[in-house]
């Protein structure tokens, strides 16, 4: 049996599959067995409660699906007193995704989060709904740094900077987020989109645009974790599209070191742990004794464009 | 684990007129031991050339056994999902998972319910018609359809004894100052020890103008169907409270008295 | 029958159907009557010849594909003298795509396509496969302005700029393009993704990353043409994902002005022409005169939020 | 037009060995009459649980006629699309545009022609066999196969009298130099009007170091298989010049003879 253990930091996950935050809750206990997963990771809280968007909050799309929740949260009190206990016998170490308006309030929020039962912290500094049309820290190198320096002064649990893929150029707020302290990126948040309804002329999302994710992203999201992986030394978590083993193998050989499932859970609850028995499978079938081997190991010819070049010489 | 996915086999798939389809299933586990009605299960629509449904569809379970393997359904086919589920044949596979939800509350010591149905409604409730024929609880439905050939009483009580009151568009009984003064008599008349509803908003909130205690089942869009995504929140008055309801895992039945209205979108 | 007649600036276009350039060209000819288009806009020329990328150059994803073409091309001479006279007898307006390394090799092109038959150019400063990870001229403000600016100044044709998706606000790009006299924006490219394959670890393109396409991509497009509608005055031409008339509509609810096709006549080579036909039926179907109602028609409710806002004061 | 979409109806679907499926399609145009050996169609595989195929897939004819309206394929279920082409039932529909490419030349006027065909190959150039044997053109064929059991021999000729040689890798015998020796001697002992090969890079090669006129049918990754994409090139020598050519439109067949190296990927 392959050893399925990757390292995030000093946190050891005995298997590279975690949950995307905001795809899971407790309520999947009744789907799969949370001890098996690599980690846990939760819908992001944010300081204050909010009751989130306006009501239809998902609609599907082409291979993918487009969801404006918009961070209903009744506080982080409330996580810690009635949502954080729910996970106190599940081995799977318990990371927690926070929201916030500001990065002070980011910085704030560490601080209530570094309790005990609470193995990392996500920073969700890229939601798409949160400010008119989706702008977020993530977007900006500079409200990147500030956020996770904000972070990382308030507390000595791990950060985990979650970016968004609504950017020019990811590996430049991959370096940033490096360079303020971030111990791993997770790649990525979803994509800002939208839907309309031909019959009735009206959005699909009550709240007009939304976030894409499913298979449709993971040409996206693999390239950027790909871009992010050759950008940073801190480890990549890859996150969007993934339904199979076979495409987190994909995320992993792109440079990936974990994976998050989200949407894919919606279409089985019991997904994560298919992929993860599909990736023992993968390992066995491909005589791969150490998952961590597959991270970045994506095969590049790098003669190919030279020999092409060559040819081009001799053609007409 | 108590939700599951399954490859069930379809047993039969008929339409029962011009909209509306059954199907009957056999799934690889003792599903019907396991549901109550008003549950419902998250079907996976099959991709056709045209079609291609990427989330689950929610559907009530239309008839529970009676072997333990066997699951009915009732559908509306109504868009892109339905409309590829729809083209599945005899021998066909469709996976789908649950059951999900919380279902009607009953009791076999009742001596008499009340059904308000309209649409898909019929379908959601049809599981409490075996149930209460089975106990020898006494049941009145009150039926409300487009026109007599949408009704589908035969397809709901399936054969139950029932006391039934039907309502037309067509005909303009089932406007909401006839319904009314409809279940007034009705209730003059009878005792009810539950009453239920589904399908219809205006039907529920006339009932919960009438002040009639029970139980509405709702819809919402789904994502995850388990409670976890929060897409399906619906408004509830709870202890002079408004309070936001998952109708996945809180529903989809709710108390009749605490449906709030809800911001309706455009 | 319904009026689909649109106006692209001065061009009076029959109908707002036409193909989307790299995914056309006249062999197509055999499987549709050119003439019934909104327009023929041809694959991208550079000034000078090139071979293009390595293959394999396309692969299939979830709901699209990607390509990696990388724009092989015999020059601007070849073109006006072997390809353009093809459509001479063709009664919709040739729109010459052009792409080129510099803004001035850009201006100078233009000025090369400044001849009898072409009706207006299209400016490809968005092609993701030219430089290495994808960086183009459209994706920075400055250069996109710097670009059309020199491609303005050598032509009175129109010039429609079509920019890439690949960037954090495309409306601040949208709005370089119109200020420096843009007379179109096509929104958009291809978004820059790669796919591995899990079983020999290689990229699935030889050219390791290159753009994806089709449905998969459509509603992140819709957003960045609602974007830009709302952005610029000039008008927008939608293109991304779609393979339906409804599609097409959707496009046009969101603000543009005509749209242009590409992965969809993959599967099916008459796509533009059951599109033209599948629109004229959903004008018919809901009582639309004029298709130019539709433009940027998309039934936003103002008051949702407010009334959801007022919701969550009531709620607890 | 000449290039159109056809909703075709499955006749067939059988297994022709462990690797291999034969189909059998009612298309709703004469396309029999408008398609020549060598060309190709581009198939939608129908899209499944598992699998979503989002391109078309080409497949040669491997069979033409004798109605119009009939079209055969023999297809090797090896990805994600041919396994799901493989589900499909009799009955069921297969959407597919075509015909497509330039197919082999052929005159009835000719002698004997020399095919030599491993694995898919065989399905390409099967069509000129039963012209050939209506015409009276004699045939000679070398198969090349991993093993008996994978030959397809009766497959290729379906009854039509030809010379045959079988070459296995089981045995040995399809090694390049033993059959560079196999092909000297049938080259000694016969002439022939025509040579076409399909379905080997190696032997192709082979025949072109051994300066063999004639045909060979090309594959390469497609997404318009109309030349308009210019996905599908290859390499070619032509008048001492390197060129690159559309397989899909230029192609599929070319003659043997300008045939180039590739670029291997990776
Ligand atoms: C708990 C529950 C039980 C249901 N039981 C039944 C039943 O027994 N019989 C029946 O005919 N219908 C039932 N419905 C409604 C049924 O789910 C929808 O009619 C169906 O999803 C429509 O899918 P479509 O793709 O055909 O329509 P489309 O309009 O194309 O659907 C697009 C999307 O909207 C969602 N959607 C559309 N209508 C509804 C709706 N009314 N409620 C929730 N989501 C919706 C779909 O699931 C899909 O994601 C139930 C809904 C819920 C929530
Ligand atoms: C002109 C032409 C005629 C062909 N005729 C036949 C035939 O008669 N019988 C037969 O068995 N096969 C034939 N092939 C090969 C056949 O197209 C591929 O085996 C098939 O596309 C594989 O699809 P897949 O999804 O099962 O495999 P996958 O490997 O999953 O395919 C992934 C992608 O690669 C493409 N691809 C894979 N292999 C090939 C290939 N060899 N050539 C071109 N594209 C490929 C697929 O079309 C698809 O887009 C022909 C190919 C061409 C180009
Ligand atoms: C319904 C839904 C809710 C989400 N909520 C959050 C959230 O609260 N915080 C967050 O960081 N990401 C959130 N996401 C994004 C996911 O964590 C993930 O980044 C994205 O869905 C891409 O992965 P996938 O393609 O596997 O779904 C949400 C996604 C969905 C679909
Ligand atoms: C095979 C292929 C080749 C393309 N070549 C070009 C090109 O030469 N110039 C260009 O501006 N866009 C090119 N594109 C991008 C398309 O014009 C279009 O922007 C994109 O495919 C999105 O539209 P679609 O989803 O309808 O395909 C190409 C796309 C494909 C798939
Ligand atoms: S559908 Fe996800 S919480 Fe109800
Ligand atoms: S497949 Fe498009 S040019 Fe050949």
């Amino acid at each position: 049996m392959a050893d399925l253990r990757v390292n995030i930091g000093t946190l050891i996950l005995k298997n590279p599959v975690m949950p995307a935050s905001g795809c899971f809750a407790y309520e999947y206990e009744q789907a799969l067995d949370l001890s098996r997963l690599g980690a846990l990771v939760t819908k992001s809280v944010t300081p204050k409660s909010r009751i989130g968007n306006p009501v239809p909050r998902v609609c599907e799309t082409p291979a993918g699906m487009l969801n404006s929740i918009g961070l209903p949260s009744h506080g982080q009190r409330y996580f810690l007193e009635e949502i954080a206990p729910h996970y106190s016998a599940v081995s799977a170490p318990l990371v927690a995704s926070v929201s916030a308006d500001t990065a002070e309030e980011f910085g704030m929020a560490c601080e209530v989060f570094s309790a005990p039962g609470i193995a990392a912290i996500e920073a969700n500094i890229s939601c798409p709904n949160l400010e008119a049309d989706g702008r977020a820290f993530a977007m900006s190198a500079t409200d990147t740094h500030a956020a996770l320096h904000a972070m990382k002064k308030r507390t000595r649990l791990p950060i985990w900077a979650k970016l968004t893929p609504n950017v020019t150029d990811i590996a430049e707020i991959a370096r940033a987020a490096e360079d303020a302290g971030a111990d791993a990126l997770v790649v990525a948040n979803t994509f800002l989109a939208m839907a309309i309804d031909p019959e009735t002329r009206k959005p699909r999302l009550g709240n007009v645009m939304g976030g894409l994710s499913g298979p449709a992203v993971r040409p996206l999201i693999v390239r950027m974790v790909f871009q992010c992986h050759r950008a940073v030394k801190i480890p990549v978590i890859g996150c969007g599209g993934i339904v199979t083993a076979e495409d987190a193998v994909e995320h992993l050989l792109a440079g990936a070191t974990a994976v998050q499932v989200g949407t894919a859970s919606f279409l089985d609850p019991a997904a994560m742990v298919r992929i993860i028995e599909g990736l023992e499978a993968y390992c066995g079938r491909h005589g791969v004794a150490r998952i961590a081997e597959l991270i970045g190991a994506v095969s590049i010819d790098p003669g190919i464009t030279d020999r092409w070049l060559r040819l081009a010489q001799q053609s007409g | 684990m108590k939700v599951e996915s399954h490859s069930c086999e379809v047993l039969q798939h008929d339409w029962v007129n011009a909209r509306y389809k059954y199907l009957r299933l056999r799934c690889p586990a003792p599903l019907a031991r396991a549901t109550v009605a008003g549950q419902f299960f998250q079907l996976a629509c099959p991709h056709g050339e045209t079609e291609q449904p990427f989330l689950r569809r929610p559907m009530s379970v239309y008839g529970i056994g009676p072997q333990d393997e066997r699951i009915e359904f009732l559908y509306h086919v109504k868009g892109v999902g339905t409309r590829a589920l729809e083209r599945l044949r005899p021998g066909g596979t469709l996976e789908m998972f649950g059951p999900l939800g919380r279902g009607f509350r009953f009791s076999p010591q009742w001596q008499r319910i009340l059904l308000v149905a309209r649409g898909v409604g019929l379908a959601t409730m049809a599981p409490l018609v075996p149930l209460a024929a089975r106990a020898g609880v006494g049941i009145t439905a009150l039926l409300s359809a487009r026109a007599p050939s949408d009704l589908m009483q035969e397809e709901f009580l399936r054969g139950a004894p029932a006391q039934v009151h039907a309502v037309y568009d067509s005909d303009g009984s089932s406007a909401v100052d006839r319904v009314e003064a409809l279940l007034r008599d009705v209730l003059l008349r009878q005792r009810f020890d539950m009453v239920y509803t589904c399908g219809s908003n205006r039907l529920l909130f006339l009932m919960q103008k009438m002040q009639m205690r029970g139980e509405a089942a709702l819809e919402q869009q789904m994502a995850c169907a388990m409670g976890v995504c929060l897409s399906c929140v619906r408004l509830f008055n709870e202890g002079g409270e408004k309070v936001f309801r998952r109708v996945c895992c809180e529903g989809p039945v709710f108390p009749i008295a605490t449906v709030s209205g809800e911001v309706q979108f455009g």
